[in-house]
């Protein structure tokens, strides 16, 4: 049998005042198994707490109601005053006398008086029903998984490694750099993009805490907050990265080219290559599908008709340290992990939808990504920027901004955030390289909301690129020039521009495979598979996949200053979960009696946070499990369950039924 | 009609909006009729329509279910199963002769004390007008 | 050919061929009007079944008793969109299963030693007379002819004042038993542990009396909100012939009218609790 | 709807920024201006929409638009992108006098002819320019006089203003100031010929008036016109000039304190006083008029609704002076009505433009009774 203790609080005279206290501590004197009642005139202080504290012993309490103030005010303090007293600090349970009571029915003692006892007789009913409940205290692998390895991925396992934990970062592509590699110059201060960038690649490489898995891709993400088991694919590389040295005589003398994916497909490598110069690690790797060796294979293996192809395989023949390895297999590891941080970044969107546009169709429309690469000192033209139709430069060139960007019609309702300013650097770097040139932008409002950002807009405007507000609705040829067509929208009056070169201020997209690693790691993504941070406000970094950060465009289009940010924020998350030597995790939180579970599995699909996996019983029954470093206590898998198999601790399905009935006691 | 008739209404609050708001009503002092009996839950998804059909036959006047507003939801998603839940219940009781009026849902964020005091007002007027639940016979309340 | 003989001669191959274990279907009851279930595990057995208008029961529910076996069954469109609720809760497995689905006119009430006369209320308003789901098909498809109103039932029930409604649920819950034959009878009713039947909570008093009676016959629907198919067993079944149809079809209307959503017609469309629209209109909390 | 094909004029555009206005660029098309331009109050006149046709090199050459901009300044104090718009309309002028092509207002013809011609806007003789003193008995300009009294081609000519001139001379002659005048030496400023486009006269009537300065030993320059005013001190410099150049208020204002002027008289008059924009915006002297009025025994200076920095245009700048403005457009009517509003007796200003354009006003509005038009010279010489 339980003994209830329940201390009323005065609260000075903010319950006191409405509540006659005498009455309400008779009445719950005589409520079934309350062995002590008293009042209080502070229960949080000091000198009231150790009353309650007095009273547990004194009394023998088992159980113990608080009738003062809102729990979301004292519930932990009070927790703390019955653990102090040796009592488990679940069997608690507080009646909020003073937001729902006193302070709103000021206007009628008598009411307030017989709600207050009514509020108790609930609060005792539930707390009669409490169990002991035990915060668990889990383990934690202090190494971080960071996904994605441009400079937001970067700059978070560089923040990470530096706090002195261990990184795993994984790359899918043969070098990481990501996109901010492809860049010429960065705006707006002009900086040259991998001046600034590939110092902080090769720390990555160096760096002790730091392991770099490049071709690799995440495959599957097990457990939870500090016990992650991730399976990573090692893809096949073709070269032994421990033998290869990086000399480079492979590249040079392999024969096969195929387009550059990092140069937008304008330059040429090698069937055995390194996407640029300075690529991190500088070792090759060999792309099967052009590789001469590989295309002789598998004529052989697929029985085709006439004579194969022949073997080439120079690269073996001049490898100085016998790395290639023609042998190699895509390998699983499996790793443990405490946490990861998803920087998995963007993607151009392609243009080729807009058909109005003739981008695929009229050679000298190209996109901003392109430009780029065109522009690049160390891109395939030198930095030459020539009409790929006739090599000549151009000297009227249009820049069309929101190219899948605010645009229901082809699904990106988001503004892609950095077009705007890209245009700007384009138009003030092609002024700067050719005088002559005259650039148009054609735009919808120009969006330069960071530092130096409105100041760099309008050096655009002086270097003398025109702004004209519309959008662009066709562009035609015409002499062997483009005609740009659009109305003016400040004008009223249709326009049309003819030009030399268009180039489509592409915005950004989700990288490809997003909602399958969200799944993977239990993340939500939205519409357009951008990740959801837990807060859009105040927990940017978070998701609510406990363990599980976010940094970088993955989340939506962000600039590089942005992305550096979030990548350190992240990293500083990273840190401070891995500053504890133990997680604890909270014990309100869901199990299922598998008893009565009848095996539905609703539950396991309406879960937010898919805490609830299944299991397989000996007599053959499958059921729902809770796994409770996952779940957060909503409770919404108990409304869902017909067989009342689910409850939830601290708010079980009798408790709330035993407030209920005890209305009518 | 009943004059002196003060119903009991039991009213389930989810702990971080509406229980909030709630609160909130009491910090600003906003006082409304005292008919309503409070039990926090941590998400409106949590409260399961058997706790609501209980609650009338034990001789509720009225449940009201508050949670946040769509989209607003602690836990992401828990008030958009609870819409559902309760827009099907909702009807379903007023077929077997509940009357519209006696449950409600509604939407009250931490900052909405005074919306919360409304509601409650708004909601006791409502019974009011609608008086006593006809009585469940007696030997039915318990077993 | 007619049904009968098409099922004997499947349910005949598919014994003679192992692909199963068991066929579940009908047999002439003993007083020899009525149909009754029949358990076939022999091909020598197969000629023992039969199909009419007598066959009411939904065989569906046999095949909890039978997860993981192979087995046949014989059903009509109504038990076809059981056994993909079976499905869609995880209950039974398709690959073990052989569905022999028989078009269905209707059936008749049951009356003992003489031919029922009267259709089921279920198959007086019925819109599904080919089964949803089958691997053999007896019987030739048919086109459904669009209702105007197929719910006139509930349309009548909603248009009573509230205290008569009131009135005439207190009636029909005064006279339930609580002998849980509906519950048996359902598909849609196989909790390990029944909800009217637990002790701790205690949702449902042990006293045969109108409040508990309540309780436990709304929440028996309410559990069934978006999950009945439409068989009626429970009605056919209830000794004291509650209206428990009118109840479970008053949801099955609004779950149609706000969810878009029948029980049964496939066997994964998430059902209406366990899905969401954002923006979706429901009347309530707007 | 007509198609605009950019760039054909792209020859256009390298005028109008080769003119001057580099500024165009800068715009981003924001309509404050439009919203700021006072002539929007009385008819519509769509500067944003000007300044982005110029960036097209579309700007319609024909339009009356082009000659409207009364230089009043409004616009440019509050463009958030500093864009310098009275440079763009001088520029367009320019592109249109430079290659003569396009409308320009029979008015300014006339007078930028007369200018040319006899150095004055109104065709006057060089010869007649001093006429108004010729009763005054002031000692010709010597290279020992300390300041020159350059009185603006208006109070040197027409017969209304011409008190304004006589005026001055009579105070400072009062205060025992050294000055004189040049006569025929003397040339319109051509602030108003700069502004309607024609730089190569505004050239050579600068250089004739600076050589005049330099070859009589021209010191210290006190100007009626602000429009005198802002081209000696901030144009004339751009050609090699350095002259010390005061307003006839900043002058006064300076002898009124040094105690070498004593306004003694009660005047009792209520006054509000009317900042021209060329004093006033241009070239921030808001304070001396002011406290030239304030010394006036028995003057009780009241405000406009409107004034200092917000003061709405007469209307006369940029070389609208010389143009016809159809009367329910004239911003002086609605300027005056402005300072009836007050209650004040007389209104009072500083800038021979607007005192042209207010005397019309009153005139042409039958306000004579209400209200006196006197420049603040006249005031302060009733008042000695």
């Amino acid at each position: 049998m339980a003994r209830i203790g329940v201390f009323i609080c005065h609260c000075g005279t903010n319950i006191a005042g409405t509540v006659d206290i005498g009455r309400v501590v008779e009445a719950a004197g005589q409520m079934p198994m309350v062995v002590h009642a008293a009042d209080n005139k502070y229960n949080c202080s000091e000198p009231g707490q150790a009353l309650i504290r007095d009273a547990i012993a004194e009394h023998r309490l088992s159980r113990v109601v608080i009738a003062a103030c809102s729990p979301r005010m004292h519930e932990n303090t009070f927790r703390k005053t019955v653990a102090a007293a040796g009592l488990n600090p679940y069997l608690l349970e507080m009646a909020n006398l003073r937001e729902h009571c006193s302070w709103v029915h000021s206007d009628g003692k008598e009411a307030a008086t017989t709600k207050a006892i009514e509020l108790i007789r609930m609060a005792v009913s539930k707390v009669a029903r409490h169990e002991k409940l035990f915060p668990k205290q889990v383990s934690l692998t202090k190494r971080a998984l960071v996904i994605g390895g441009g400079i937001s991925g970067i700059q978070a396992a560089l923040d990470i490694a530096n706090s002195g934990y261990k990184v795993v970062l994984v790359e899918r592509e043969p070098t990481i750099g990501g996109r901010m590699a492809q860049l010429d110059k960065t705006f707006p201060t002009l900086d040259c993009s991998s001046c600034i960038l590939t110092p902080k690649m090769v720390d990555v490489a160096q760096h002790a805490n730091i392991t770099l898995l490049t071709s690799a891709e995440v495959k599957e993400v097990k457990g939870f907050v500090g016990n992650f088991e991730v399976s990573i694919v090692q893809k096949a590389r073709k070269v032994d990265h421990a033998k290869c040295t990086g000399c480079g005589i492979c590249w040079q003398k392999c024969p096969e080219k195929a387009p550059s994916e990092f140069d937008m497909g304008l330059g040429k490598r090698s069937a055995i290559y390194i996407p640029f110069p300075q690529a991190v690690p500088p070792k090759p790797v060999i792309d099967t599908a052009n590789c001469r060796y590989h295309k002789h294979l598998r004529f052989v293996e697929e029985k085709r008709e006439g004579k194969p192809p022949p073997q080439c395989r120079v690269c073996e023949k001049l490898c100085p340290v016998g790395a290639i390895d023609w042998e190699q297999k895509d390998e699983v590891l499996t790793e443990k992990f405490g946490a990861i941080i998803v920087a998995t970044g963007y993607k151009a969107f392609e243009p080729a939808v807009y058909a109005e546009l003739g981008y695929g169709k009229h050679p000298d429309v190209i996109t901003g990504l392109e430009m780029e690469r065109m522009m690049s000192a160390s891109g395939p033209a030198g930095g030459d920027v020539t009409r790929p139709s006739n090599g000549e430069h151009p000297r009227d060139v249009v820049f069309l901004t929101c190219i899948g960007s605010r645009d229901e019609q082809r699904g990106r309702t988001y503004c892609s955030k950095v077009c705007c300013m890209y245009i700007a650097k384009h138009a003030i770097i092609l002024k700067e390289h050719y005088p002559d040139v005259q650039c148009y932008v054609f735009y919808m409002d120009v969006r330069a909301v960071s530092k130096d950002y409105e100041e760099f807009y309008k050096r655009a405007q002086e270097s003398g690129a025109i702004y004209i507000r519309g959008k662009v609705s066709g562009i035609r040829q015409e002499d062997g020039r483009l005609v740009v067509r659009g109305e003016d929208t400040l004008l009223g009056e249709m326009v049309e521009i003819p030009a030399d070169m268009v180039v489509l201020a592409v915005g950004m997209e989700h990288s490809p495979g997003s909602a399958e690693l969200a799944q993977a790691l239990k993340v939500s993504y939205d519409i357009n598979e951008l990740f959801i941070e837990a807060h859009p406000k105040l927990r940017p970094v978070e998701t609510m996949s406990d363990g599980v950060f976010v940094a970088g465009a993955c989340v939506g289009p962000r600039d590089i200053p942005e992305s550096v940010a979030s990548g350190s924020a992240a990293a500083a998350k990273v840190a401070a979960l891995f500053s504890q030597e133990f997680l604890t995790t909270d014990p309100m939180v869901a199990s299922v009696d598998q008893m009565k579970c009848g095996g539905c599995l609703l539950c396991t699909k309406v879960c937010p946070f898919k805490a609830i996996d299944t299991q397989v019983l000996r007599d053959g029954r499958t059921v729902a499990v809770v796994n409770e470093s996952l779940c957060k206590g909503c409770g919404l898998c108990v409304a869902t369950c017909r067989f009342g198999a689910a409850n939830l601790r601290g708010f079980t399905q009798q408790q709330l039924l035993a407030e209920v009935t005890s209305l009518w006691q | 009609m009943a004059i002196d008739f003060e119903p009991r209404i039991v009213g389930f609050l989810c702990n971080w909006c509406s229980y909030a708001g709630a609160d909130m009503a009491g910090t600003a002092r906003i006082c409304y009729p005292s008919n309503i009996r409070v039990i926090r839950v941590p998400c409106s998804a949590r409260i399961d329509p058997l706790l609501v059909v209980k609650a009338f036959q034990l001789g509720a006047d009225g449940v009201l279910v508050a949670g946040c507003h769509p989209g607003d939801c602690h836990y992401t998603e828990g008030n958009y199963y609870s819409r559902r839940r309760f827009a099907l219940l909702y009807p379903f009781l007023e077929y077997l002769g509940i009357e519209k009026g006696r449950l409600r849902l509604e939407w009250v964020s931490a900052s909405e004390g005074r919306k919360f005091s409304h509601v409650v007002s708004s909601f006791t007027e409502g019974l009011v007008s609608l008086g006593p639940r006809e009585k469940v016979p007696a030997e039915g309340a318990l077993p | 050919m007619s049904q009968t003989a098409q099922i004997r001669q499947a349910a005949r191959e598919l014994l003679q061929g192992k692909a199963v274990e068991c066929v579940i279907g009908y047999e002439r009851g003993t007083d020899g009007v009525n149909a009754r279930p029949f358990f076939a595990y022999e091909a020598a057995e197969a000629d023992r079944l039969i199909f009419d208008q007598t066959c009411t029961h939904d065989l569906a529910k046999y095949l909890l008793n039978r997860k993981g076996k192979s087995t046949a069954i014989v059903v009509k469109p109504c038990d076809s969109r059981a056994i993909n609720l079976l499905l869609n809760e995880s209950q039974i497995q398709r690959d073990k299963l052989h569905i022999i689905g028989v078009v269905c006119p209707g059936v008749v009430e049951r009356r003992w030693g003489t031919p029922g006369a009267k259709q089921l209320n279920a198959c007086q308003v019925c819109q599904q007379h080919t089964p949803v789901v089958y691997d053999t098909l007896v019987g030739q498809p048919v086109s459904e002819p669009a209702v105007a109103d197929p719910y006139p039932d509930v349309a009548g029930m909603e248009a009573k004042p509230a205290d008569e409604r009131r009135t005439f649920w207190e009636e029909q819950f005064s006279r339930c038993l609580r002998c849980y034959a509906c519950r048996q009878a359902c598909p849609g009713c196989y909790c390990p542990e029944c909800f009217a039947e637990r002790l701790d909570p205690l949702w449902v008093g042990i006293r045969i009396a109108p409040g508990e009676n309540e309780v436990w016959n709304t929440m028996r629907a309410f559990h069934l909100a978006g999950r009945c198919i439409g068989c009626y067993q429970c009605e056919q079944v209830c000794p004291v012939n509650i209206r428990l149809s009118l109840l479970n079809r008053k949801l099955e209307k609004d779950v149609l009218g706000m969810f878009h959503f029948q029980a049964g017609m496939d066997a994964e469309s998430p059902p209406p609790f366990s899905t969401y629209q954002k923006d979706e209109k429901l009347g309530i909390g707007e | 709807m007509s198609t605009i094909v950019v760039s054909p004029f792209k020859e256009a555009i390298d005028a109008v920024v080769e003119a001057g206005g580099k500024a165009l660029k800068q715009c981003y098309q924001c309509g404050l201006c439009t919203g700021t331009c006072p002539w929007n109050l009385v008819k519509s006149f769509p500067t944003r929409k000007l300044i982005h046709q110029s960036q097209l090199g579309a700007a319609d050459f024909e339009s009356e638009d082009t000659w409207t901009c009364a230089t009043c300044r409004a616009c440019v104090a509050r463009c958030p992108r500093g864009v310098a718009i009275i440079d763009i309309m001088k520029a367009l002028r320019g592109v249109i006098v430079g290659m003569g092509a396009g409308y320009v207002p029979d008015g300014l013809r006339v007078t930028l002819k007369n200018i040319a011609g006899t150095g004055n806007p109104l065709g006057e003789s060089a010869e007649k320019r001093t006429d108004w003193a010729k009763d005054l008995e002031i000692a010709p300009f010597t290279s020992d006089t300390e300041v020159l009294y350059f009185s603006c081609c208006i109070p040197a000519y027409d017969p209304n203003i011409k008190r304004v001139a006589r005026a001055t001379a009579a105070i400072l002659k009062k205060a025992g100031v050294s000055f004189g005048m040049l006569g025929p030496r003397e040339s319109c400023c051509g602030e108003s010929v700069r502004k309607a486009g024609n730089e190569s006269l505004f050239q050579t009537l600068a250089q004739s008036n600076i050589s005049a300065f330099v070859e009589r030993g021209v010191k210290k320059i006190v100007v009626s016109s602000p429009h005198c005013y802002h081209t000696f001190k901030n144009e004339y410099p751009e050609l090699g000039s350095s002259f010390e150049v005061t307003h006839l208020t900043q002058y006064l204002a300076g002898l009124i304190r040094e105690e070498r002027l004593k306004p003694k008289k009660e005047l009792n008059l209520k006054v509000t006083y009317h900042d021209p924009c060329y004093l006033g915006r241009h070239n921030s002297v808001y304070d001396e008029p002011r406290e030239i009025l304030t010394k006036i025994p028995g003057l009780d200076l009241v405000e406009m609704a409107e004034c200092r920095e917000n003061s709405l245009c007469c209307g006369g700048g940029g070389s609208r002076i010389w143009q016809e403005t159809k009367k329910g457009e004239r911003l002086s009517d609605l300027r005056l009505d402005q300072a009836v509003a007050t209650g004040a007796s007389v209104l009072s200003t500083a800038c021979p433009y607007c005192m042209l354009n207010f005397e019309d006003s009153i005139l042409t509005s039958n306000k004579g009774d209400m209200i006196k038009l006197k420049e603040i010279s006249e005031l302060v010489l009733e008042a000695l």
